[in-house]
């Protein structure tokens, strides 16, 4: 059988981690280049299915798959393979940890008299190592085509970022460490209970799900192709309920994973209490897994359900898309605004997934992609800014623009990606969410247009009342971006404006996959009624007087 | 003897003797008694006792039901032996100990009763429900005796439990002998530590006074009187003191006391010596304070119980 | 030919990348490379303009396809451009009036040390606004459209230290904001509706499509143009737009971004063609805004906002204008050049007042300058004279014909939309009068500033006043250019069509009553301002002078009807999020953690009550077993 | 009159006898109430043999009195040991068993 490439993406990261965390205590600056490395290589390897992937009309849907027995009583497979939206994401999570791993450089190294006499002590090397090993974990998470197996990864992925969260808060040094440490820890325990909920409820659905299967096929099994498969030739066929509880199972966990209104109170204490790069981690990569397996799992499992489901859904992503923003706008917290931003955008990625029209599955994934990137961007600027001063408090901020043109510059263009301007990745695929639900349903498409507004509003006002305006007490020697750091953002902001001006790569991987989605769902976009007959028409009108 | 009577003619199938009746009826009471003595008695000593003697009822009624091995076992290994080891005990740990009434832990009572009677209901009932009109006795059960008929048993079918719970005794009498026997781990004080040691604590300092003095008698539970006739604790023993088991001093010695100095002063036409207050105690300076205003003895004396 | 196209906007965007990733090596040249690009761009456009003039009438439409942009099933985005008479007219007036401008703030942010990042963000408006005119799609256009937003946004705040710039320049975005929302459900609705977004798919289809659909959209692309061309009821962001540059007021506030509203409601022709509806609504703004614009010009004493309200109050004669449809499409258009040429005069000239006075922005402390700065007063006294619509000047040409084709709409609104433009021709005369009188005439009322710096008034250098004095000449002399036989009708015909109403009034009426009505506004303000010495301080006026004091309470409006209770609300949902969804999580967890601790009691420790439990188990068992036997 | 009876006495007395448990507080009574269930549960054994016609009952309840004076002798053992250490004899007092 040829190369598995896929098990070799997943597997260098975590090679990486076991080798980051060996390092001794006194050869930080090892484990960090040594962590670089594995991320680099992880890079390659990404980079190598990404060519391997093939685009063309008639390729099967699951390529470089790898299919092993893994427990054969339970008919679970160690069985891998990824469409075009799990290339995507495979190759955002590999292209993202590189730059994470260099911005959190000095992150995690242990505070001048925190017991260095204490050889055993190596916060640095376990800070990356968790690092990769949650890489390794992700895209484990987006390659696995057996339900159990994914299952087992998207679970076991909270356990590295509990320590995440938990371990290393960002310096801000403002006099309370307890206080800090504590707010640290209900934040890293908050996130690995809800998650630990949604993960237990999905565990039931997992085992429904086999029990189900293994009632009408000749044996039970996990895994998605022979599901997807025994479907399609009609041998297998969920009853209603049944089906209805099974989505319901799955979706309450991937609801809580990329937050979704009103499951969302978990991020804005884990990204506020972690430093910038975990907060990343956490929103632009762990988040994604949640809404690429809604897009993956609950349609691909459960269609029937899914339109049952799709006006509870929809609303709740309306909500999100309007209460993220508001609230991000309320906040005082630079990073607790972001990542109510972020609620804000999983609302636009869920409503594309479930608008059920090609342009609002495809905007959706890409949403993850650009969101990613765009997000990355600013967080971590947001990072550079914070571990200068010591404060998350926006009001602590004004006139940095002043001292430190090109942080402010970053931080803008960051800004303007988060709130999808034209040009940049986020706007396409933002625009084409709000197209594909509008082509739909209007009125939903309408109210998350408002959405559009409310972004400029967070954003504008953060960048006034933090960089704009007198130069604050205490900033005036505020150091600008030095090169790591700008080496680390230069290239996120030009990847951000690449895709939102060239976005065609993206789009020949990702449209193949969501038209089997689609057709999973059997759906099709609405046809355009030109010329004349114009009853949708007339309600559209009416939606504007 | 008498008791034995009735046990000649047994093994009735479906009634027993009305001898035997009378025996239960008077004697079945007797032992509920003795029980509800050991549970209500507050002193030790007597609920020990009380139970003593349901046990010995116990060994009556057994012998009466045809288990004359069980019943002697009852009156020599548990009357006998058991019983006295727990007043051993007691006497190790205070005899007059005595409960408080109060009940510290909130509800317990209420509990315990409600179990109490939940239980005693149920088993009645339990009991009432299997009730079979008729039995078959011991007669040929213990036709060749009943210990032989037990020993053919316990050797033969129930050897294995029998070894056992051999085993079972000898462990047990070593581990009480572990349990109770001190390991010493520092090497005994010598003389001149201790007395070191004793002036340095500033404790009494010379030997302590015997008891018993200007008493009635030297009983060792009796404190010895103080020159003025007030009872000094620190004559008696301090085990004794702990249990508070010191013998009251009656009044008529102190005064006895008090008059044979006045004598003796008068005689050598020395003033008489005022009545020093000098008192060792708190509990003897009430106590003497209270002497002068009110003169009641066994007052006095069952006052001196409630200071314990 | 059309490879030239995409330079057209290559030029500036290059211009913006270098100035603005370049740092400081570029400080020396930044200004000077900008404007050669700026210049580069405009040269193009001269060229594809005779390009284009040598064509035929029908077949002057260039289109240039560059990549495919976002092809998502039936979603098929182009980067393509397209060049037609409407474009070719926009790109020149951009590039021209841009170029000019350039050079002008050469000369006028020479002190400033951010000059460089300042020519970058001017490029890039350049190059916005030329992908805005030239795309052949909404949804490129779409992108021009935000793109002149950020770009205003960044140079309304050029000077972030001034913390009203900063909010000036978000408020001028966030509004912008919510027309662009109606633009993208516009394209939504095409979508839908037509499958595609180009205009050679929706605009030869929108006829025989349901007038709901067509109604739907053109409101809603009203509403962009609003937000972009601050028309009421979205037009509060522009008088603090001035915050800005005084350059970049020139270019972007008066002369061209402004003006993107109404080549949006030009572009979508046929879709306001056959939505009536909508076109009414299109002239209702129109109207309304002339006027709110004239009031609020006629009261302000800085004289930077009180152009801007002539810049609304113009902006809607375009509007009303382009409202009217293929009456007045043609004359929109052309309103709009020599606006662009006149009013950017105006502004470079204030700019040049400012630079000779150290920025002081009332016109009340100015006064006899005429003597100090010839050359600004020349200029901006021709664009005056252009504004006020003086015979035979480019404002008189334009007006007239829009208020011509006002009359001509026929009936009742006709009468009435000719009323209302001739009051707000009066009102401009009035207001521009007055502004003319308080800056350039009467005795001389500065005063030191602040910094007690006695400000002495001199004439500015020549990179700034060669623009003007171009740019004057431009407002003298286009109008008659533009009317020499109606070319510019013909020139623009293919594009928007043209018609002709028939008036109740003649032509040579209008332009009468339009003059009388000039005379009349001048005259009030000469009794007014020129008579009598003018107070330092502004009089408390009557209550409407007030209340245009205020912008006609515009923004008290929008903070009490839609920023209070906003704040009111974050607070409140910030408040719910912490209390009621943060509670309810915290609430479950603290039961549980109670209810531990509760039966965490039970062990007590005394051995009696373990007893107790045993004992009362040992009864359940009882009872139990007694139960089996039962039944 | 019926054996019965004497079931009837064993269960009160042993209903009395866990009552005792439950209710004094000193090590030593307590104990003996414990004895006196023992033997109520022996005098049950003994009736049961006398009803049935055979020895097993009374081999029963010969064991339980084996087995009892193990126990009381360890028990006894403990009690003192408890007594040394801190002199009381309430089981009350000692009530380390907490969490």
């Amino acid at each position: 059988m040829s190369f598995p490439l896929l098990t070799a993406t997943a597997l260098a990261p975590a090679i990486g981690a076991v080798a980051t965390a060996a390092v001794p205590a006194a050869r930080r600056t090892v484990a960090k280049w040594l962590a670089l490395g594995f991320s680099l290589v992880t890079l390659g390897f990404a980079l190598a299915v990404l060519l391997r992937f093939d685009t063309g009309a008639g390729a099967d849907r699951f390529q470089l798959t790898e299919s092993h027995w893994w427990i054969r009583d339970f008919g679970m497979r160690y069985e891998l393979g990824v469409d075009g939206v799990g290339v995507a994401l495979i190759a955002l999570t590999a292209v993202l940890i590189p730059f994470l791993i260099g911005a959190g450089w000095n992150d995690a190294d242990p505070v001048e008299g925190e017991a260095p006499a204490n050889r055993r002590w190596r916060p640095t090397q376990g800070f990356f190592a968790l690092i990769l090993l949650v890489e390794a974990m992700v895209i484990m998470s987006f390659a696995a085509t057996d339900v159990f197996l994914f299952y087992v990864f998207f679970e076991a992925m909270l356990i590295p970022m509990y320590f995440l969260i938990g371990g290393f808060g960002d310096r801000a040094g403002s006099g309370d460490e307890e206080g800090q440490a504590r707010q640290r820890t209900y934040a890293a325990v908050k996130f690995l209970l809800y998650n630990l909920v949604g993960g237990l409820v999905m565990l039931a659905a997992v085992i429904g799900l086999f029990v189900a299967t293994a009632d009408q096929l000749p044996e039970g099994t996990f895994s998605l192709r022979a599901i997807l498969e025994a479907r399609a030739s009609g041998d297998l066929e969920f009853a209603q309920s049944t089906e209805r509880w099974l989505f319901l199972g799955f979706f309450l966990a991937f609801a809580i994973k990329a937050p979704l209104w009103p499951l969302h109170t978990w991020l804005p204490n884990a990204m506020g209490e972690s430093t910038a790069p975990v907060a990343v981690l956490i929103t632009a990569v762990v988040d994604k897994v949640g809404t690429f397996a809604m897009l993956r799992f609950c349609l691909g499992l459960f269609p029937e359900a899914s339109h049952w489901a799709t006006p509870v859904v929809l609303t709740l992503a309306l909500v999100s898309i309007v209460y993220g923003a508001l609230l991000a706008i309320g906040q005082r917290d630079m990073k607790r605004l972001i990542a109510y931003a972020s609620i804000s955008h999983f609302g636009f990625i869920v409503l594309g997934i479930f608008a059920m029209t090609s342009q609002g599955q495809g905007g959706a994934t890409l949403y993850m992609i650009n969101h990613g990137i765009a997000t990355a961007a600013l967080m971590l600027v947001a990072g550079f800014l914070i571990s200068r001063r010591g404060s998350r408090i926006i009001a602590d901020y004004g006139g940095v623009q002043k001292t430190a043109p090109v942080l402010a510059g970053t931080f803008l263009i960051g800004g303007l990606a988060t709130l999808s301007l034209p040009g940049t990745g986020p706007f396409v695929s933002e625009f084409l969410v709000l197209v594909g639900t509008f082509s739909r349903y209007q009125v939903a498409g309408i109210v998350a247009s408002s959405g559009i507004v409310l972004a400029a509003l967070y954003v504008l006002i953060l960048y006034q009342r933090t960089m704009t305006g007198p130069v604050k007490a205490g900033l005036e020697k505020l150091p600008d971006l030095r090169v790591r750091e700008l080496a680390v953002v230069a290239p996120l902001i030009a990847l951000v404006v690449f895709l939102g001006v060239y976005p065609r790569p993206l789009t020949d991987i990702v449209n193949p996959a969501v038209e089997h989605t689609l057709s999973d769902v059997d759906r099709q976009d609405p046809a355009p009624q030109v010329p004349a007959e114009a009853d949708s028409g007339h309600e559209a009108g009416a939606e504007h007087e | 003897m008498s008791t034995l009577a009735p046990l000649t003619s047994l093994a009735v199938e479906t009634s027993t003797s009305t001898g035997e009746a009378v025996q239960f009826w008077i004697l079945g009471p007797l032992a509920l008694a003795g029980a509800l003595g050991t549970v209500l008695l507050r002193r030790a000593v007597h609920s020990a006792l009380s139970l003593a003697g349901t046990m010995v009822i116990l060994a009556l009624f057994y012998l009466a039901n045809g288990a004359y091995f069980l019943g002697m076992v009852q009156i020599v290994v548990y009357t006998g032996a058991v019983m006295m080891l727990f007043l051993f005990v007691l006497m190790l740990v205070g005899v007059s100990a005595t409960d408080s009434l109060k009940e510290t832990l909130t509800g317990q009572r209420w509990l315990a009763a409600g179990c109490g009677l939940g239980l005693g209901v149920l088993l009645m009932a339990g009991i009432g429900q299997a009730v079979t009109g008729s039995f078959t006795g011991l007669a040929q059960a213990n036709a060749g005796g009943n210990v032989q008929g037990l020993a053919s048993l316990l050797f033969t079918r129930y050897v294995v439990a029998f070894e056992v719970t051999g085993i079972l005794l000898t462990i047990a009498a070593v581990g009480a002998t572990l349990l109770t026997h001190r390991e010493r781990v520092e090497r005994n004080k010598s003389q001149r530590e201790q007395s070191q040691e004793r002036v340095r604590a500033g404790r009494h300092v010379p030997p302590l006074p015997a008891p018993g003095v200007y008493a009635r008698h030297n009983g060792v539970d009796l404190p010895g009187l103080l020159p003025d006739g007030t009872p000094s604790e620190l004559t008696v023993n301090a085990t004794l003191r702990a249990r508070g088991q010191v013998r009251e001093v009656h009044r008529e010695a102190v005064d006895r006391v008090a008059a044979i100095e006045q004598r003796t002063a008068t005689y050598h036409g020395q003033p008489t010596p005022p009545k020093p207050k000098a008192v060792d105690s708190a509990d003897q300076a009430d106590r003497s304070a209270e002497d002068d205003n009110e003169h009641d003895g066994e007052h006095d004396g069952e006052r001196t119980e409630a200071a314990r | 030919m059309e490879s030239l196209i995409a330079l057209l906007i290559a030029a500036p965007l290059l211009g913006a990348a270098l100035l603005l990733v370049g740092g400081r090596r570029l400080d020396r040249v930044g200004h000077w490379l900008g404007t050669l690009l700026a210049a580069v761009s405009f040269v193009l456009a001269v060229v594809l303009f005779f390009d284009l003039l040598g064509r035929e009438a029908e077949d002057r439409t260039l289109s240039q396809h560059l990549f495919s942009w976002v092809p998502v099933a039936d979603f098929q985005a182009d980067v393509a451009f397209q060049l037609d008479q409407l474009s070719m007219t926009f790109v020149l007036l951009i590039t021209g009036v841009g170029t000019l401008i350039h050079l002008y703030s050469v000369g006028y942010m020479e002190h400033d040390e951010r000059r460089r990042r300042f020519f970058g963000y001017l490029n890039l408006f350049l190059a916005a606004m030329l992908l805005l005119v030239l795309a052949d799609n909404y949804l490129l256009l779409y992108v021009g459209w935000e793109g002149v937003g950020l770009a205003s946004y960044l140079l309304i705040g050029f000077w972030q230290h001034k913390p009203s710039a900063a909010t000036a320049a978000k408020k001028a975005f966030v509004v912008n904001r919510v027309g662009d929302v109606g633009l993208s459900i516009a394209i939504f609705l095409m979508f839908t509706t037509f499958g595609s977004f180009a205009f050679d798919t929706v605009l030869p289809n929108a006829t025989g499509t349901s007038e709901a659909t067509l109604t739907g959209i053109g409101l809603m692309l009203l509403l962009a143009a609003c937000g972009k061309s601050a028309q009421v009821p979205l037009q509060s962001w522009l008088g603090d737009a001035m915050e800005g540059p005084t350059s970049v007021s020139a270019l972007i506030h008066a002369a061209t971004m402004v003006t993107a509203g109404v080549y949006l409601v030009t572009r979508s022709a046929d879709v306001f063609n056959a939505a009536p509806n909508a076109q009414t609504v299109v002239i209702t703004v129109g109207a309304v805004t002339l006027l709110f614009g004239a009031i609020v010009g006629c009261a302000k004493d800085d004289i930077k906002k009180a152009l801007a309200g002539s810049t609304m109050s113009q902006i809607g004669y375009m509007m009303l204008a382009a409202g009217l449809g293929p009456l007045g499409y043609a004359f929109a258009i052309m309103h709009l050049v020599t606006h662009g040429f006149f009013k950017a005069g105006l502004f470079l000239g204030a700019g040049s007042v400012m630079h000779g006075m150290n920025d002081e922005v009332d016109m009340r402390r100015y006064g006899g300058l005429r003597k100090h700065m010839p050359i600004t007063f020349a200029t901006f006294g021709l664009a005056y004279l252009a504004i006020i619509g003086f015979p035979y000047l480019s404002g008189f040409f334009s007006k007239d014909e829009i208020i011509y084709a006002g009359f001509s709409k026929g009936g009742g609104q006709g009468w009435l939309l000719g009323g209302v433009m001739l009051l707000g021709a009066a009102l401009t005369a009035y207001y521009m009068t007055r502004i003319m009188l308080l800056t350039f005439f009467g005795e001389k009322r500065w005063q030191p500033d602040a910094n007690g710096h006695e400000p002495h008034p001199h004439e500015s250098p020549l990179s700034m006043t060669v623009p003007m004095m171009v740019l004057a000449v431009g407002s003298v002399a286009a109008g008659f250019l533009f009317n020499l036989g109606s070319s510019f009708e013909h020139w623009l015909e293919p594009v928007t069509g043209i018609a002709h109403g028939d008036s109740p009034v003649s032509h040579g009426m209008v332009s009468i009553a339009a003059t009388g009505v000039m005379v009349i506004g001048v005259a009030g303000a000469w009794f007014q301002y020129g008579r009598r010495p003018v107070p330092v301080v502004a009089p408390t006026g009557n209550l409407l002078t007030r209340a245009a004091r205020r912008d006609l309470l515009q923004d008290d409006f929008n903070h009490a009807v839609l920023v209070q209770p906003g704040n009111y609300l974050t607070r409140g949902l910030v408040y719910v999020d912490h209390k009621g969804v943060d509670g309810v999580v915290n609430g479950t967890a603290a039961a549980f953690g109670g209810l531990s601790g509760r039966l965490r009691r039970v062990q007590n420790g005394f051995a009696r009550s373990y007893a107790v439990s045993m004992f009362g188990g040992v009864v359940l068992l009882v009872a139990a077993t007694l139960l089996m036997r039962a039944v | 009159m019926n054996p019965e009876n004497y079931l009837f006495l064993s269960a009160l007395l042993f209903t009395v006898g866990a009552c005792g448990v439950l209710l004094r507080r000193n090590v030593i009574v307590l104990f003996m109430c414990v004895e006196l269930m023992l033997n109520a549960a022996n005098l049950a054994l003994v009736t049961f043999s006398r009803m049935h016609g055979n020895l097993d009952g009374q081999i029963m309840a010969f064991f339980v009195m084996v087995v009892a004076a193990a126990e009381v002798v360890v028990g006894l053992a403990i009690i003192v040991m408890v007594f040394r250490s801190r002199h009381s004899a309430s089981v009350d007092d000692a009530s380390l068993m907490k969490l």
